[in-house]
């Protein structure tokens, strides 16, 4: 903690950038009779420029990216932010596009937009998709609106959405948001779904199941197939949690799965920068039948090269957004296709599963699987062994640089049932195997210093500038 | 294992190799024997071959050079997005890769500088509010909207949850509203404006206020014509009916006004893309949500706040977790997870590069410049004013021609000259924004071509 | 004292006559006794009134607007700065303020990333050399290319200081040696290149190395028409009359060819420019200056190396600056002070990012990218090389036509079709320039568009 | 010092960006008959686009500059860079533009860098500007190259220039340079120069005189007038060093002083970014009298209101850039000039006065002022209190982010006589009063340390990675 800005105020100094003498020495109170002019202080910092450029450089020193060091945050999926899309989403020919000009004014853009659309369209599996969702979470909302605008039209009254107990907590969450009740089915002791609960759960009442596959656990739902068969044959739909797709480019697709609807968020596929927390986006996918209850405005390619907004659509569930989503983000995941092309993004899901088996088979010894075959593109590591908790152990990795992994009860992985030691570790496609052995060791040396130096491990971090805060520590103020 | 020439994962055929042999399997495909092989993609992928880094910034370029901008064009249009002046130091610092590339700062100690951004974004932008709780995002000024609608029915004791609405909100923001809270079973109504001043219709309000005991009333100012709302006229009648407020506003407002908080407004809302967000299409930009502290539990998304490290010093975290998705599942306020906080990070460097005299000097420009533009236009033979209200930013004439004619004929001139309204019963309008950016030359140029255009 | 209003510096009025009670003085104007008053100036500059932040971006972006460049136009000009693809990561880091705003490392505890930075870029820049000595940069090819000189007179022990060059390195470069050399009063000469291969005259260059016994002799390849040097034959030729050999190259033909260094050169330069520098109309660019060990001490500029802390562990500090102005004062080497140190990080960013194996991929397509355009060119009737020596990166043109009537109608399909070399006694030819940025179809492009205009 | 690229280089993996299937699998040998190939590696490092990004974000962390802090570095002056400077120079229509593009189509550069010439003639009170020099060193040679090609002109043979002992090391080794021999004038006891050496120096054999003016001792030449005389009397001319014109902006010019040719270093008087080390930019101002002999090409105006080169120039000294000057560099300084107008740009130089006596007085009870009057925009304060050396004191302000000033045998600036225990201390105007307060307490904190734990102090400094260098050490490779 270092002082804020407006700890360091100096009233008048405030915006120098900013005179026009000719109209900011006018009196205001006249232009709006009968509404009184603010007469005390905001309380906004008033700081020199130099300040405020220091004041970020000093704090930017206490914050860690990826560009910093290894982020093997599991299902986070910190990889490398390409700076080339950075660099192309920045252009003052995207940049400074208003979205309400003349369609006819923007058709570069609607031309992007619409090829990735298709681009991952392919990618999924799916006959059409939408852009506009914000981010994974608004995706999932979006899917549930178009599972619940299908049944509408059919006259169906379907209430309940099947939800893995392993989901994101945005599955349950969205469900309620577009007004169904969660049913929970739970994993067996393989970490996949229990199959017999399926059958028993799906019926009627029920709209269709959300999964995330591969699952939150690591593994792949081996038996999908046989889940779409049951839903399908009850008149339900599947919905695809797109979190973990990363593992799957050019390898498997929800749509050849028998998946419906499904997203996919952009920062763990297509590598866009999650700027500490968004924007992100996540882009909706379904198959050919629902492709009518997608959300206004569509982009779409008329017979003469030309692109439109299309908003005249009567079973459309409406607009999620204020424009057509987040542009700047959808650039950046253009161009990461087109860097890698299709082979490219095969060996990106590869290499993501190489390592997290990797990572897995190198701890084993001292942090054995919890499922015991292989992963995909991230690993569950029991914590048992250890003399401390995951929690003070995952601290203790911050002095070397190493940022921990996804535990119980913290970030947007849940854990089921008795998982409470257990570590999701995602080391992602963009490590090397230098960077992969630097972290092994980071966890065995650390893991050995947690039975020799029990004390100085359930102390750390002990480097930087903060000490180590506790688990479920409540605000201070209220 | 296909070891694709190019490939751009760091790994070598032979390091895929030393790793595979150490993990006793032959092949990646041994891994995936998980997948059941009629799952498996028997092709490769139709998409686009690889393109070297020059090939596709010069494809890039091209699809980039196809759009018109604000800087090729002299932009009048807003309607919710304005083209306001970024200061390159919002850029600058916005762009390091610390935060850039983090993920959301579940790891506090290694993410204090992260953190302490966004805590002084919540001060910051609760001071813009007069609100002492913001939270650290969400999408864009329309969903935030609709979170006031459901932060409303939360918050309401009466165990009903209808959201009443101002019919003068953004088309867009409706539609939202719509498609957010029809499917949670939300009674739904809009009151009317008033087609003379612009301004919402008092009277209308306290009918369905009294006729419909909504959970919350909400409303935008300025509306969707510019003009600017009789706040405290709205909060007591909403308060006569024990109906909460949620209102959203353009931040630079509190530029020259009393802020929400300070009226009586319960929840309050911003698209914030103004403060040093670029338009981008219109995306992402930043929704911006702000209430009352007894209202804090009903808050979507993240709040940062002040916790004790071991040794009992302050460091920040997030808190108050238990809203939260991630924790509540489906007793959660939202689903939100991923939000907006880089251009929150965005925000709070304009906002800071501002300062208090400078926020209220920039408020004061584009109040005279909208001032100015309003009286060269209304000189105009056969332009008038569209409504009487007061109006900031943005104001809607009536002109003697259809504006679609004006606006192709601008557009002539390399000018975006506004927006056409003709949604409303009460003839068509031409919108037209007004941001800092335009000069008194870029003003006088506009009602040039328009004097041109409609005589 | 002024305070003026629209003053961009931190203070405000009550802050300055803080400091001026605590100095003793009423006002600026007492700290200012030292200068005559005579000497005051005694009204305001004649400069224009400042401009708000978004204006100067308007005028700015309209001065910027007014330019054509390689991404309006397709561009086949070179002549010694060349469009090559700088990877954004270039940008990104070398854009970081601890760089861009540092000053020259004088306290190396302080700066120990930034020196590490320039021993890389020596590091890196000695293997592209095949030489062991580089300095952190003088100002670009041309005076890069005059220092060899210097250093050769420096090094010579014959007591005479004679320079003799090309007459076939880059016209500006010859006005930079007679420019920088005359007044110290060394002996210059050049020596012709032949007219049909395009190479240096060795026989010329024999003669002259007899009959003058300069000190050193300077040349350039590719030269001025884009043709390969015959390295070892000069070298030899030098070195049997006992003449030191200094020769500026395009640092891609390391990716090709056996180093400078490993072919017996003494002194090497390069204009760094296509080292991830931007165009930038021609500045700032990189001056890469590199020499045998036994010369380090009349090499001008910085030099990083190692030195021991206080305990004996290695460190980065700048070193030998006893050949340096501001130790050595009238003795120096040469006056350079301030440097390229910023592009020689880009630079070294840039080729990092090749590596090894991107370096010859890079400098391989670059080769096949110009035997593919000359194809395409002399394939068009009336069109033929202009020399028949190996070429690399460039290369010249006869044309049926006046060239700038060709070049005028190129740009009428917004194509820069190269340069008109006029200057020479050989007749008319066209010099035009391919990188890997040039796709096929950018070079079918020109192909056709050159057979609409010669045929 | 970490591992350098080259140490983790994996053969193989360099470049991945680089590919062009068409041209790169054909055979390369057969375009070059008679020219063997490269066999041998060269040894560049072959690393991913992830590890380059880590490597340099990791070096930036061991790197300071102004953004980071306080930097008093005097007549260095590390003023605030202001970021919207660098936005314009990196416009694409600024910086993908071509030098030899035809002259109509860089109009906009033409006019930008026309009508800063005029801005610095204005600025300095000369008559015409080159923008060519490359930077402060370059410019002193361009101006010394006209003087020379003036008295040529003139069939003058005058070898000779007089220097003061107090001038950066770059005036004798320009002047050497450009041909001349140097004659060192001392300073006197109150800093300033010695009239009766000027008068006994000046001669029909002497070209003229340098000067930097405020001195490197931060003062002002009160005799310049006199100086002025004496050297126009015997027909020299007189030189302006503008290392320090940054304390002179609006308040006096060199030209009303009498110099005839001059220059300014963009990195102190126009705040242009120095780079950590350059570029930098040394544009070279003249009277009327001399314009004939600036350096080609000149950027010259037409009637028509279009800009042009002009290389026909029979008297110019020639050309000493291989194109226009550092353009990148001159963006930046228009900018400056066009942000702050002329009441601004007095007002950073009244400031860096300000700050710099505020500083001297602040201090004088421990470290004295080598000359007990004001200053200009830098101080010049005694360490001889001290019980340690200025180096030893100067590394212990390191660890609380202070950046040392320039001390005795350090940096550009060279102190003559027995100025050893000096430290030139320059706060610059962009600091606030609350940094110069927390500057000046570090200065004193660390002084009396020096008494009471001069151990500590004598091995600092004792943060960051890097321990103390010793004064004077030399290279350990040869």
């Amino acid at each position: 903690m270092i002082p804020h800005l407006t700890a360091k105020s100096r009233p008048g100094i405030g915006g120098s950038w900013v005179h026009d003498l000719e109209f900011e020495q006018e009196d205001t109170a006249c232009l709006f009779p009968g509404m009184p002019l603010r007469e005390e202080p905001l309380g906004l910092p008033e700081v020199s420029e130099i300040e405020i450029v220091r004041h970020f450089m000093e704090l930017s020193a206490h914050s860690h990216g990826v560009d910093n060091g290894p982020y093997p945050l599991g299902s986070c999926t910190m990889k490398y932010n390409p700076k080339r899309n950075d660099a192309m989403a920045n252009l003052d020919g995207f940049r400074g596009v208003h979205p309400l000009q003349p369609v006819d004014t923007m058709q570069g853009i609607l031309e992007l937009l619409y090829n990735l659309q298709g681009f991952i369209a392919e990618l999924m599996g799916a006959d059409a998709v939408t852009l506009q969702p914000s981010a994974g979470a608004q995706g999932e909302l979006t899917g549930l609106l178009i599972i619940r605008k299908y049944f509408e039209k059919k006259g169906e009254d379907r209430r309940v959405i099947l939800i893995a107990d392993s989901a994101h907590g945005t599955n349950p969450s969205s469900a309620v948001m577009a007004g169904f009740d969660c049913e929970i089915i739970p994993t067996n002791d393989a970490g996949i779904m229990d199959l017999d609960v399926v059958r028993e759960k799906m019926n009627e009442q029920v709209a269709g199941i959300m999964l995330t596959n591969p699952s939150t656990l690591g593994l792949f739902e081996e038996n999908i197939a046989t889940i779409a068969e049951i839903v399908h044959a009850k008149g339900g739909l599947l919905y695809y949690d797109g979190a973990n797709l990363n593992a799957l480019m050019g390898i498997a697709r929800p749509g050849d799965m028998g998946f419906d609807v499904m997203h996919l968020n952009t920062h763990k596929t297509l590598s866009t920068p999650h700027g500490g927390g968004g924007p992100g986006a996540g882009p909706c996918a379904v198959k050919a039948f629902l492709e009518e209850h997608l959300p206004v405005p569509r982009i779409a390619r008329r017979d003469d090269g030309t692109y439109v907004f299309e908003s005249d659509r009567p079973h459309t569930i409406g607009r999620l957004k204020s424009f057509y989503g987040h542009v700047a983000v959808m650039i950046r995941c253009y161009c990461y296709i087109l860097f890698n092309g299709p082979e490219g993004l095969k060996q990106v899901s590869e290499d993501a599963v190489l390592n997290a088996n990797y990572f897995q088979q190198k701890l084993r010894d001292i942090f054995p699987p919890i499922y015991p075959k292989p992963c995909m593109h991230e690993c569950l590591l029991s914590g048992k062994n250890l003399p401390t908790t995951p929690y003070n152990f995952a601290k203790r990795l911050i002095d070397y640089g190493v940022h921990p992994p996804t535990l119980f009860g913290a970030g947007c992985v849940y854990f089921p049932k008795d998982l409470d030691h257990a570590m999701l570790i995602e080391p992602t496609e963009t490590e090397t195997k230098a960077s992969l052995d630097q972290v092994i060791n980071v966890f065995r040396k650390v893991y050995h210093e947690s039975f020799s130096d029990a004390e100085y491990v359930n102390t750390a971090p002990h480097s930087g500038r903060t000490r180590k805060i506790p688990e479920g520590s409540q605000a201070l103020d209220d | 294992m296909i070891d694709a020439p190019k490939s751009f994962t760091p790994h070598r055929p032979e390091d895929r190799r030393a790793m595979l042999n150490f993990i006793g399997v032959e092949s990646i495909d041994d891994l995936l024997t998980g997948i059941p092989k009629g799952l498996r993609l028997q092709r490769t992928l139709n998409l686009p071959d690889p393109l070297p880094d020059w090939e596709l910034e010069k494809h890039l370029r091209g699809l980039a050079g196809k759009n018109a901008t604000v800087h090729t064009h002299l932009n009048f249009i807003g309607g919710g997005m304005y083209d306001h002046h970024i200061p390159a130091v919002v850029d600058v610092l916005a762009g390091r890769g610390e935060f850039l590339t983090a993920y959301t700062p579940y790891q506090p100690e290694m993410s204090q500088g992260l953190l302490q951004i966004l805590a002084e974004y919540q001060e910051q932008m609760a001071k813009v509010m007069g609100l002492p709780i913001v939270n650290c995002s969400s999408y864009d000024g329309g969903t935030a909207l609709f979170e006031l609608g459901w932060m409303g029915c939360l918050a309401s004791d009466r165990g009903d949850a209808g959201v009443l609405y101002a019919d003068s909100i953004w088309p867009q923001w409706k539609d939202i509203i719509i498609s957010h809270l029809t499917p949670r079973r939300v009674a739904l109504d809009t009151v009317e404006h008033e087609a003379q001043s612009g301004r919402l219709d008092l009277k209308s309000l306290e009918d369905k206020l009294k006729s419909e005991r909504p959970a919350v009333f909400l409303f935008q100012t300025p509306n969707r014509f510019g003009v600017l709302e009789d706040i405290p006229a709205i909060v007591n009648l909403c308060r006569a009916h024990g109906v909460r407020v949620g209102m959203s506003f353009n931040p630079f407002l509190s530029g020259l006004f009393p802020t929400p908080g300070s009226l009586g407004v319960d929840f309050a809302s911003c698209e914030g893309q103004p403060l040093g967000i670029p338009l981008s299409a219109g995306g992402p930009s930043l929704g911006v949500l702000g209430c009352k502290k007894e209202y804090r539990k009903f808050m979507p998304g993240r709040l940062v706040g002040r916790v004790a490290d071991i040794y009992g010093n302050p460091a920040y975290a997030l808190v108050y977790e238990d809203r939260e998705q991630h924790v509540a599942r489906e007793k959660a306020t939202s689903n939100i997870c991923s939000n907006q906080a880089w251009c929150a990070l965005r925000a709070v460097i304009y906002l800071s590069l501002l300062g208090e005299s400078g926020y209220g000097r920039l408020a004061k420009i584009i109040a005279h410049k909208t001032d100015y533009l309003i009286k060269q236009l209304t000189a105009l033979p056969g332009i008038e004013r569209g409504h009487s209200g007061p109006v900031f930013n943005e104001f809607a004439l009536k002109l003697p021609k259809p504006a679609d004619t004006v606006l192709d004929a601008l557009r002539e001139e390399n000018i975006f000259g506004g927006l056409a309204i003709d949604d409303t019963p009460h003839g068509e309008l031409l919108l037209i924004a007004v941001t800092e950016t335009k000069t008194r030359q870029d003003m006088d140029r506009l009602a040039q071509a328009l004097k041109k255009v409609c005589t």
